[in-house]
C-alpha cells in the first residue's frame, strides 16, 4: 500500500450544510490509490498549532479528474480554520491510510448503510463502489442528524438508486429520534438487510453493533478514535478488540484504528 | 564535503539525527514515505519480556504545541521483535537502537541479555520511566537507587554501548546523570516526556483513561534544552538531546549545548519527513557557515564571562 | 443570581479569578484598561526587603507558546511598596495580595513582619523559588527543610494568611506541599515558572543573559495542571492553581480538579482584559450549565472508578 | 495617559521596499492620543502563536482622518504573518504607548534625524511635528540600510525641505558605509547640529551616544529592545542606564524602555 505525502491544491472548498463544509483536493496519486473507507491526514496549516494533522474519511474519489473530497464538521480549531482556506492555495495531505470497506459477501441482496451525522462522509464514495461492483443490489442509506440544518443534499444517493430515510434528533426533518431508534424501527417494518455499513459517533456505533450480533447481520463499522500519526506507530488510536466482539471476558487486546482500520467487520473474526 | 559522523563513546553515527522511541515503531512504519537509511540511528519502540497491551483509550490528547501521551508500555515483547522486526530492518543499513524497559530490575536485565545475544543492534537505549512494580508503582528513573539497579544490572548482561534515557521530572537531573554514569552507562538521553494532564470541562472527566501522561513536542523545547544543559555540565558522557524538536534550527540548539547527537519525536507524527530535513539543514547551515565539520560546533556556545 | 465567591481557609475572594506574581505591577500600571475592582485578587511583583535591580537584559525570550523571563529580583523594595504605592491600590476594594521573597530566611521574615504591620493586606504569599544566598544559590523551593524554614520564619512573624507558592521543579510536590502545610502555610499556591533556557544558533549565545530563566504560559498548562493536581491530592489546604491559564475553559480545568482559586499570569501581557473575561466566562458557563455556585464545580471530576 | 485596546481596521498593508512593508489602521482614538516616537503593541492574530504581541513605532499618525501607520520590517514569524493581513481585516492594537520625542531646546537651529535601517519608522511623524512646531528648523536625514533595495522612498523628507543623505552598507545606493560613518563624514564638512534624533539598532544607538558626547551635542535615542507587556509590568525591556550614560562605575539601575522610554535623552539628566 502506497502512502504519499504530498502538498496539494484545494479545487473548492464550501459550505454544504450547517457547520458542514465540503473540500475538494486535487491529488492524482492519492486519487488512484484511496479507497472509499480509508481516510487521509490532514495538516491545517504549516505551523506548531494545531500541532497534529487532523484525520479525514475520503468522501468522494474521482480517479478520472484526480481530485478527491472530504466532508466536514466544523467542531473546533482545526477545522474552524480549515474553513478559511481557499480554493488554489496548498494543503499538506498524508494518504491513502487505514483500511477501508470491502464489499458485501457474495450473494449479499440488501445493503443498509447506517450515517451519524457527519458520517454519511465516507458513504459517497462506497456507494459508487457497490454500484459499480452490482448495479443489482437493493441499498437503503439511514442517516440521522441533531437537526435538520445539519442534513447535507442526499440527492446523490436517491439518484443511485438507494432509498433515504432520514431522521433527527429533534424532528426537524425526516423521523424524530437517533438513527438506531430509525433502524429498529425499519427492522420491524421491512425485510433485514444482509450487510451494512455504519459511519458515526462511538456512541451510535456502539448500539449498531448490539443491534447487528442480536440480528445476527453482518458488516463493517468505520470508527473515530484521536490520531497522532495516522500511520501505525504512536499506538495512540487503540480501541479495544472487545468494543466489537462484546466479549467482556477475553483478554484486554488493542487494536490500532489508524492501520488494522478504521473499517472493522462485524459478525467475523476480527 | 561536510563531515556530520559523530562518536558517542563507543557508538559512532553516521550523523547526528535520530528518531525517537514510540514516534518510529519498529522502524518500519515510515519506510515508504522516507528514505531510513540516510538517518543517523533508529531507536525503536521500547520493549519489555513479553508482549503488553498498554493503557486503555483514550491514550494521546493534544494541548498548545504539544501532545500528551499514555500509551503505556504497549509493545510486542523482545522475542517477537527479533524473529519478524529486526531482520528486516537491518536490511537498511541503519543503525537501529533498542529501547528497553521493564517492571523490575530482573525484567531490564533479562531483556538486554536478550538483546545482546541478538546480531546487528547498534545500542540499547534504557528508558527507565517506567513504574517499579516491586516498589508500589515509583517511577525507576525518579529515584538514584533505582536507576542505579536498573542500569547496572543491564550493564552486567551486555557489551553493547548502553544509553540510558533520563526522565525531567526530577528536581536535580545532574544528579540522575552522575548516578547512571557510575552504573556504567556510556552515553545519556533526555529527555523523556515531561508529567501532564488534561480535562475535559463538559464531561468533567480526564482527557486519558489513564489521567495522566507525559507531554512532548514543540511547547517542551526550552524544559528540555535546560535539562539537557544540566547534564552536558555535569557527566562527561557524551549526551543525546530530544524534546520538541520540529527543524534543524531545534536540533542544532541542542547540539550548541554540547549534545553530541539529537532525536526526534513528536515532530515525525506531523511530518514524517522532519528528521531528513533536519539532516539536510543541518549540512546547509553548516556549509553556509563555512563549517567543515559538526563536531566543531558541537558544544561551541558562548557565555559572556564578565559576568 | 450565581455565587462566585471563594473562601480559601482564612481567605474570603469574591471570586476565584486573581492575577500572578510579576505579571500585573504594582496592581494600578493595567487600571486604564480594566475594572480592576472586579477581580478576585491581585496579587503584586515579589517584594524583598531593599530594592533590586534584578537580572541584567536580554530578560525574555518568547518560545512555542510560552515565554520564559529572567527578571530576577527586581522590585522597589517593600518600604516604597507600603508608603507610594499600596495607599492607591488600597482605593480600589480589590483584596491585595503581597507575594514576597529574599536570599535568606531572615530577610524572608523580616518582609513579612513588615507587611503585616501595613493596613489593607489579605494575605503574604511567599515564592520560595528564589536562591538561597547562605547555602549556595540553591533555591529554597527545591529543598524540603529549606522550604519549611522560610514558610515557619515567615509564619512566625505574621497572622496574616498564609500563601505558599510552589515551584514545579521538583520530582514530588505533593512532599513538598506537606512540609510547607506543616510550616504553617494556609494555603497553597503553584506553579511558579518551569526551568528552561533558549540559545541562538546563530550568535552562538544564550538568548538570556542570565543564561537560563522559566517558563510560563500556554505551553506549560498541561504540567501545572498535574502539579496542582499532586498537590490537591496530598494535602487539605486550598490550592490556588496558576500555570497557561488564558481562557475560562484553561480557569475551570484547574477548579475542576480541585483548585479553590486561580492566578492569571503571562496571558495578561497579550490580553489585559483576559482576567476579567475569565470571570465573565466562569459566569455564563455555570449559567449554561444549571449550576448556581462555583463551589459546585469545584473539584467535581469524575474519575472511572472501574479501572 | 490614555493608553486603548482595540480591535482596528487595516486600511491598508503594502510593500514599500525590499522586506519593508506599511500598514495603515483606522483608529480614531489611538491616533488623537498617539506622539511621535511612541509604540502601539499589535496582536499578530487571535491565536496563542505567536504568543506575545509586537512593538512598532508610530510612522504616520493622521489625526483628521484618524489613521495612523506603521512601517514594518519582515524578520520573523510574527512580521511574516503580517504581510498577509488584508485591508478590511480588523487587527489588535494596544496604544499609544511609551514616551515619544519631544521638542528640541528652544533656539535650536539645526536638526539632524538618524535613521538605520527599518529605524526611518518614525521619523516620517516627527518630521511632521517639528515642521509644524517650527517651519524654520533645519533638518537633515542621515539614512542608512543594508543595501539600496531596502531603502524606502525618502520624497517625504525633500518634500519638507529635509536635505536626505543616504548610505548603504554594500555601497548600492548613496553613500558606501555605516551610517555612523556617514555621520561622522558630515561632522567634518559642515556646521554640526545643535540637536539630534536617532533610531535605529542597538550598536548604531552606541556609537551615536558615543559622538553625541564627543561632540557635546544633545539629542534623543528611540531604543528597542524585547518586550512581553509594553506597560510597564514585566521588567523585560529593561536596559541598563549606563547604556546612556556611558558611566561605567556607576550603581547598575535599569530603566524599561516601554514606560521610561522608548525614547531617551542623550547629554541631560536621564
Ligand atoms: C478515521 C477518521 C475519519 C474521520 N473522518 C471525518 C470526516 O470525514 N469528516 C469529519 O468532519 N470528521 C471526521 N473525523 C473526525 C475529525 O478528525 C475531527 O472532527 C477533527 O479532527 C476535529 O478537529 P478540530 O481541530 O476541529 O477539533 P478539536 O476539538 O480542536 O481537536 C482537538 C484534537 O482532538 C482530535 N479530535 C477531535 N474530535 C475528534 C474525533 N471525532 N475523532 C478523532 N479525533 C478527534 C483532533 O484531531 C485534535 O487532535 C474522522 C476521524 C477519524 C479518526
Ligand atoms: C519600541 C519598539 C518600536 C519598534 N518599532 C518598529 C518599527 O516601527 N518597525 C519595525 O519593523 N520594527 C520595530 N520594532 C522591532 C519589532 O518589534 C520586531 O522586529 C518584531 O517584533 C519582530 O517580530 P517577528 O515575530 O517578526 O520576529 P521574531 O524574531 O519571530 O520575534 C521573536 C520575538 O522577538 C521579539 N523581537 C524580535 N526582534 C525584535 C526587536 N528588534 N525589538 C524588539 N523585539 C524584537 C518579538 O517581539 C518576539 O517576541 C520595534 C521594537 C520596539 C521595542
Ligand atoms: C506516543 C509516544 C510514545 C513514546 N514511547 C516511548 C517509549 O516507548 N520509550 C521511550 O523511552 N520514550 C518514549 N516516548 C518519548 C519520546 O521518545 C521522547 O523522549 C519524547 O516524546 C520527547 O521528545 P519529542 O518532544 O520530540 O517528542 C514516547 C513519546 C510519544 C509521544
Ligand atoms: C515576567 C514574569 C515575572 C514574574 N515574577 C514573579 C514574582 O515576582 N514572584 C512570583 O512568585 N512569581 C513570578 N512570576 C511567576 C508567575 O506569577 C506565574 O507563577 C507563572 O508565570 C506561571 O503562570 P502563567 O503561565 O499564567 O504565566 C513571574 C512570571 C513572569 C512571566
Ligand atoms: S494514529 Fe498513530 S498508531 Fe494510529
Ligand atoms: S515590556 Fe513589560 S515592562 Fe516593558
Amino acid at each position: 500500500m502506497p502512502v504519499f505525502q504530498v502538498k496539494a491544491i484545494i479545487i473548492e472548498n464550501s459550505q454544504m450544510a450547517r457547520d458542514i463544509w465540503r473540500m475538494k483536493i486535487y491529488s492524482p496519486e492519492i486519487t488512484k490509490a484511496a479507497y472509499p473507507g480509508q481516510f487521509l491526514m490532514l495538516r491545517v496549516r504549516d505551523e506548531l498549532l494545531p500541532l497534529l494533522r487532523r484525520p479525514f474519511s475520503f468522501s468522494t474519489i474521482n480517479v478520472s479528474e484526480g481530485i478527491f473530497s472530504i466532508l466536514y464538521k466544523v467542531v473546533g480549531h482545526g477545522t474552524r480554520l480549515m474553513t478559511k482556506m481557499l480554493a488554489g492555495e496548498s494543503v499538506g495531505v498524508l494518504a491513502p491510510l487505514g483500511r477501508g470497506f470491502s464489499k458485501p459477501p457474495d450473494g449479499t441482496k440488501r445493503v443498509w448503510l447506517l450515517a451519524g451525522g457527519i458520517g454519511i462522509a465516507p458513504f459517497f464514495a462506497l456507494l459508487e463502489m457497490l454500484k459499480r461492483d452490482s448495479s443489482k443490489l437493493e441499498i437503503s442509506l439511514f442517516y440521522g442528524a441533531a437537526t435538520g440544518e445539519e442534513l447535507v443534499d442526499c440527492r446523490f444517493f436517491e439518484n443511485n438508486n438507494c432509498k433515504v430515510n432520514l431522521c433527527t434528533d429533534d424532528g426537524t426533518c425526516g423521523l424524530h429520534g437517533l438513527i438506531t431508534d430509525s433502524v429498529e424501527r425499519a427492522c420491524s417494518l421491512t425485510i433485514l438487510p444482509d450487510f451494512f455499513y455504519s459511519c458515526g459517533p462511538t456512541p451510535m456505533q456502539s448500539k449498531v453493533i448490539e443491534w447487528a450480533k442480536c440480528n445476527g447481520i453482518r458488516g463493517q463499522v468505520s470508527m473515530e478514535t484521536y490520531m497522532a500519526c495516522g500511520m501505525g506507530v504512536c499506538l495512540g488510536c487503540s480501541i479495544s478488540k472487545k468494543f466489537f466482539t462484546g466479549n467482556k471476558n477475553e483478554e484486554t487486546n488493542y487494536l490500532r484504528v489508524c492501520r488494522e482500520g478504521p473499517v472493522f467487520s462485524i459478525g467475523e473474526e476480527n | 564535503m561536510i563531515n556530520l559522523e559523530v562518536t558517542l563513546g563507543p557508538l559512532k553515527l553516521p550523523n547526528p539525527v535520530m528518531v525517537a522511541s514510540g514516534t518510529f515503531g519498529y522502524g518500519l512504519e515510515y519506510s515508504s514515505l522516507l528514505d531510513i537509511s540516510k538517518l543517523g540511528g533508529i531507536v525503536v519502540k521500547g520493549l519489555s519480556l513479553k508482549p503488553r497491551p498498554g493503557n486503555p483509550p483514550p491514550r494521546i490528547v493534544e494541548t498548545c504545541a504539544g501532545l500528551i501521551n499514555s500509551i503505556g508500555l504497549e509493545n510486542v515483547g523482545v522475542e517477537d521483535f527479533i524473529n519478524k522486526k529486526l531482520p528486516l530492518l537491518l536490511k537498511r543499513d541503519v543503525p537501529v537502537i533498542v529501547n528497553i524497559l521493564g517492571n523490575t530490575v530482573e525484567e531490564y536485565a533479562e531483556v538486554g541479555n536478550i538483546l545482546s545475544d541478538a546480531e546487528g543492534i547498534s545500542a540499547l537505549e534504557i528508558n527507565i520511566s517506567c513504574p517499579n512494580v516491586k516498589s508500589g508503582g515509583i517511577i525507576f528513573g525518579t529515584d538514584p537507587k533505582q536507576a542505579y539497579n536498573v542500569v547496572s544490572a543491564v550493564r552486567k548482561n551486555t557489551s553493547l554501548p548502553l544509553i540510558t534515557k533520563l526522565t525531567p521530572n526530577v528536581t536535580d537531573i545532574g544528579m540522575m546523570a552522575k548516578v547512571v554514569v557510575e552504573a556504567g552507562t556510556d552515553i545519556i538521553s533526555a529527555i523523556n516526556t515531561v508529567s501532564a494532564m488534561a480535562v475535559d470541562i463538559n464531561t468533567r472527566k480526564p482527557k486519558l483513561a489513564n489521567v495522566f501522561g507525559g507531554l512532548s513536542g514543540p511547547a517542551i523545547k526550552p524544559i528540555a534544552l535546560k535539562k539537557v544543559w544540566d547534564v552536558v555540565n555535569t557527566v562527561d558522557v557524551p549526551v543525546i538531546g530530544i524534546g520538541g524538536i520540529s527543524s534543524y534550527e531545534d536540533a542544532l540548539e541542542f547540539l550548541l549545548i554540547g549534545a553530541q547527537a539529537i532525536q526526534v519525536g513528536t515532530a515525525n507524527f506531523i511530518n514524517p519527513g522532519t528528521s531528513i530535513e533536519i539532516i539536510e539543514g543541518i549540512r546547509s547551515f553548516l556549509e553556509r557557515n563555512n563549517i567543515d565539520d559538526i563536531n566543531k560546533f558541537i558544544g561551541s556556545l558562548e557565555l559572556d564571562t564578565a559576568k
